[in-house]
């Protein structure tokens, strides 16, 4: 699952999808910390990783355009 | 330039990878010493129920020293190149809208909706802010703490900022403020490590009897530095140029 | 096993995004997921331990290594704040050059003198 | 002094930067922003110099901070030597702040991130905790980023992000690195750690490890083959961050080198790796500064090579591990590239603000020019042409005394000795090739030049810097370990004519259409980022593979 949202972000050319498949990981990882006994790790993952991170990344292509160019 | 041809890519990836498989597939247990030790004494040495923040701010509470600091100037770069953006969109005169709540003019068309998203996230926002203070409070006693804490406290913070588009004068205030309050906490932080050594003679070392108040006061200043250092940041990626 | 080698997988195929695709954001992406790699690994390994929390209420040998879990906090939060810094540096470059190929920037910047 | 108080030093810049970043809530020309730049300034450099002086004086001490039990709580440790590295930080900080002291006043942002590197360079000397050098490297790495990007420029903002990858891509390993060191020892703690492997033999993961570990570092330090990202970066990053980035930050990563080095019986190898990776990158980047068209290109590359020299002969110490002299040699060497390196950028910066350009064939009257702007540069021109001839080695400089005890020292070595010999016959060459930029030229037309003010810290620095260099040197000379040591006896003195001349000869080749063309091409030699990224882990699998398959050997 991780591998494909991660293959997926990496090659779509559409970056906007490419960074919520990212989101989407970030968030499916802290689940996986979640399981792994590490809620602390989880909920910084989760406010980071998926939160944080694509605010920037929007905040990003929100100059630059979708296009992968 | 010289492009390397697909398969070459693939076969030295491949390569690459079958030489890391042993670190990455070894058999050997994980080592429980460090566990064991923790287990004993974290909760007596440093009177944090978690042990996780345990060893955040008290064992390696210089580590995090040296996280809080990646992050300010890491945060204080990124908004000096944002400002540098602002500033050559504006030598170009290219309307460039940086902002997520609509133009006066499109208001109009969508009031419905931004009225909405103004209303949500203006009453959400307290809210938001008080979990936040909560998380950062409780760090040593359940999962959370200063940082994931200041994160949410940011959150709050960008959801004022959404809530009350009309009020940009006070933009400038919001963002003086925010920049005190982010210099105070690092103030505070910083006195925390230092003023042990003048008492214990130890840097980082709880100068306290109550063992729990200094794991706390500890959270609390990452907690607002944090928030404050987000949402500084995220407030001057999307405000409006020039304001 | 599994998912040492999923991880290993993982690692491997943002390596060589980051090394082969010509897009900054991509190479950015893939730093991202690089970062997330090496932390789900040592807190997977980390809790092969046990099957509890950290937290001194519970029995600690079945406790899984809280050592990890607090480097990973701060291994996480330095990669958020490396990329923020390089995305607001690529989007510099973009708006000078509209685009994220670094050959593509190279070339108009040998250009510019 | 007594306990942590050591540790107070290294955590005074903090408080300057503090301060610093209060000084962004006034406004630019309020005195109190002045008092706090001030402030902040002697809290920084005068006093934490004043205690690291009084460090030096003292024994050694170590401990873990916060005083928490050993297995987990960060070891620090501090020696006379780690404060008289941190002295000459602190020295070339502030020389570098007070060169770009209107930007810095403007941006006291900028300022903070330099103070706030100053604070952990020493981090990164104290540190002995595997974890807690990821933290203070990642940090140093951030500073480094954002003062090269702080140019505004576009070049520099692609070298920055060029560096970033590399250095992100370098530290991922050096996490990679600390995970596979802590599942086989349960230990971040580097004292703690070599215990574990004096009696548990290392596998090939252990040696994966520290070659993760060693290479993130060497990257740091710009050693052959992963220095690609130095020229770009510190060609083009603005002149005072070039100074403090070639004249100190690349050293730094050296000192926790050599304990990551002798952290397995077995990883002792990669030490000749070092002596021999630190020549052949010596000998390489003389020969692509030799061709540069840049100044400062020009200067970024040499900064490659005369760290090949500290490189190789650290490598060696570390090989034999018993022999002083090579350390004591790698260090003064070090000390002194610090010193004259920051002053060859930042005078060459002078020049190339002045004519605007920064082409070394078309730049003429240098000195003519620097006269012109103001009587005071007088000494600019001075510590430039001594700076000059210190690197390469006159007799009476302070390096020529340093690259004779290196050369020396390694005789054991005669491939890496005389491969160190070559290179200085280049850097000769090279160092009259840049010198012709002051001299004058009647075909070349002087560009008018408006009379500067900034005379005045210009003649302060060029004074400060050849006070510190004459001091250094006199210092040197009076070391105990160094009293058999007679650098101008007829040996000494032969070689190094020989050298010279050599070096003279070489230049003169340059008329030559065909090294003309080789040098065009060599010039224009500029790694893709591809390569760059790539070499990281290529460099770190083949070292692993060679120090496993050797140490089975043995």
């Amino acid at each position: 699952m991780l591998i494909a949202l991660a293959s997926f972000a990496l090659l779509s050319r559409d970056l906007l999808s490419g960074i919520i498949a990212l989101g989407a990981f970030s968030l499916f990882s802290a689940v996986i910390f979640l399981l792994s006994h590490a809620p602390d790790v989880a909920i910084t993952e989760a406010a980071v990783g998926a939160g944080l991170t694509t605010i920037i990344f929007v905040w990003a292509i929100r100059h630059t355009g979708r296009d992968d160019r | 330039m010289r492009k390397w041809s697909v398969p070459a890519q693939i076969a030295i990836s491949f390569v690459l990878l079958l030489l890391f498989l042993p670190l990455f597939l070894s058999q050997e247990s994980w080592p429980t010493t460090a566990r064991d030790i923790l287990a004993e004494d974290a909760g007596t040495q440093t009177g944090a129920e978690n042990i996780v923040s345990a060893i955040y701010l008290g064992y390696r509470a210089f580590d995090t020293l040296g996280e809080t600091i990646v992050l300010l100037i890491a945060l204080s770069g990124t908004m000096s190149v944002v400002s540098l953006l602002k500033r050559n969109s504006e030598d170009e005169r290219t309307p460039v809208s940086l902002d997520f709540s609509l133009e006066e003019e499109k208001r109009a068309h969508h009031r419905l909706r931004t009225h909405l998203l103004e209303v949500v996230t203006g009453k959400i926002g307290p809210i938001i802010l008080l979990f936040g203070f909560y998380v950062v409070m409780n760090g040593h006693l359940s999962p959370g703490g200063g940082f994931q804490g200041g994160a949410i406290i940011a959150s709050g913070i960008i959801f004022f900022v959404l809530g009350n588009p009309h009020r940009r004068e006070e933009s400038e205030i919001q963002r003086t403020t925010l920049h005190l309050i982010e210099s105070s906490a690092f103030l505070l932080f910083l006195l925390a490590a230092l003023v042990p050594l003048f008492i214990t003679g130890e840097v980082l070392a709880n100068p306290f009897e109550s063992k729990e108040v200094y794991i706390i006061a500890l959270n609390t200043f990452i907690g607002l530095k944090v928030g404050a250092g987000i949402s500084l940041m995220c407030i001057s990626m999307i405000e409006r140029r020039n304001v | 096993m599994t998912s040492r080698l999923l991880l290993l997988i993982l690692f491997f195929i943002s390596l060589h995004a980051l090394i082969f695709n010509p897009s900054l954001m991509k190479k950015i992406f893939a730093l991202n997921i690089l970062n997330s790699a090496i932390v789900l690994l040592f807190i997977t390994q980390g809790a092969s331990l046990g099957s509890r929390a950290p937290f001194t209420t519970e029995s600690p040998d079945q406790m899984v290594d809280p050592v990890v879990q607090a480097l990973m906090l701060t291994a996480i939060v330095i990669g958020v704040c490396v990329t923020s810094f390089s995305l607001a540096l690529v989007v510099h470059l973009h708006s000078r050059y509209g685009s994220f190929d670094y050959r593509h920037i190279r070339k108009e910047l040998a250009n510019d003198g | 002094m007594m306990g942590e108080m050591y540790l107070l030093p290294f955590f005074l810049p903090l408080v300057g930067a503090l301060l610093l970043l209060f000084s962004r809530l006034v406004s630019e020309h309020s005195r109190v922003r002045t008092a706090l730049r001030f402030t902040a300034l002697v809290t920084t450099y005068g006093i934490s110099a004043f205690f690291s002086a009084t460090a030096i004086l003292s024994e050694s001490a170590g401990g873990f901070i916060g005083a928490y039990h050993p297995g987990i709580a960060i070891r620090w440790e501090v020696t006379p030597l780690l404060s008289s590295v941190y002295l000459l930080a602190v020295l070339l900080s502030f020389i570098s702040e007070l060169y770009a002291k209107k930007e810095m006043k403007s941006k006291p942002d900028i300022a903070a991130v330099i103070h706030i590197q100053l604070a952990f360079i020493g981090f990164t000397l104290i540190s002995r905790d595997l974890f807690n050098l990821f933290v203070t490297l990642e940090v140093l790495g951030i500073t480094s980023y954002i003062l090269i990007a702080s140019g505004e420029k576009y070049r520099a903002s692609l070298a920055s992000i060029s560096y970033l990858l590399m250095s992100s891509l370098a530290m991922a390993f050096f996490l990679l690195g600390i995970f596979g060191i802590y599942r086989q020892t349960g230990s971040l703690d580097l004292v703690a750690i070599r215990e574990y492997y004096l009696s548990n033999p290392a596998t090939y993961s252990t040696t994966l490890s520290i070659t993760s570990i060693a290479v993130a570092l060497l990257m740091r330090t710009a050693i052959f083959p992963v220095h690609t990202w130095l020229p770009e970066a510190h060609a083009s990053a603005p002149h005072h961050v070039s100074a403090l980035l070639s004249g100190l930050l690349i050293k730094i990563p050296l000192f926790p080198l050599a304990l990551i080095v002798t952290l397995t019986p077995a990883s002792v190898l990669l030490a000749s790796v070092l002596l021999y990776a630190g020549a052949l990158s010596a000998i390489l980047a003389v020969v692509s500064a030799f061709s540069q068209k840049d100044m400062k290109r020009l200067l970024a590359f040499h900064s490659v090579s005369q760290m090949g020299y500290v490189v190789a002969s650290f490598g060696a110490f570390l090989i034999r591990g018993d022999t002083e002299l090579l350390y004591i040699a790698a260090l003064l060497h070090l000390t002194f590239h610090a010193l004259f390196k920051a002053t060859l950028f930042l005078t060459v910066g002078r020049v190339i603000d002045l004519t605007g350009s920064k082409d070394v064939y078309t730049v003429r009257n240098g000195a003519r020019i620097l006269l012109d702007a103001s009587r005071s540069n007088i000494f600019v021109i001075i510590a430039f042409f001594l700076s000059a001839l210190s690197i390469a080695a006159t007799p009476a400089t302070n390096a020529f005394i340093s690259k004779q005890l290196i050369t020396d020292a390694l005789k054991e070595y005669p491939l890496v000795s005389w491969t160190l010999v070559a290179t200085g016959a280049f850097t000769v060459a090279s160092f009259i090739k840049l010198s012709r930029v002051f001299f004058g030229d009647k075909s070349v037309p002087l560009p008018s030049v408006r009379p500067e003010r900034k005379g005045i810290d210009a003649m302060i620095l060029s004074i400060l810097f050849l006070l510190a260099s004459s001091v250094a040197e006199h210092f040197s000379l009076s070391l105990p370990i160094l009293s058999s040591f007679h650098p101008y006896d007829a040996s000494h003195l032969t070689k190094t004519f020989i050298t010279i001349a050599v070096g003279g000869s070489l230049y003169a080749l340059v008329r030559l259409k065909h090294v003309r063309a080789f040098m065009h091409v060599i010039g224009n030699l500029s790694a893709s980022l591809t390569t760059m990224l790539l070499s990281i882990p290529l460099f770190i699998a083949s070292l692993a593979i060679l120090l496993h398959t050797v140490s089975g050997l043995l």
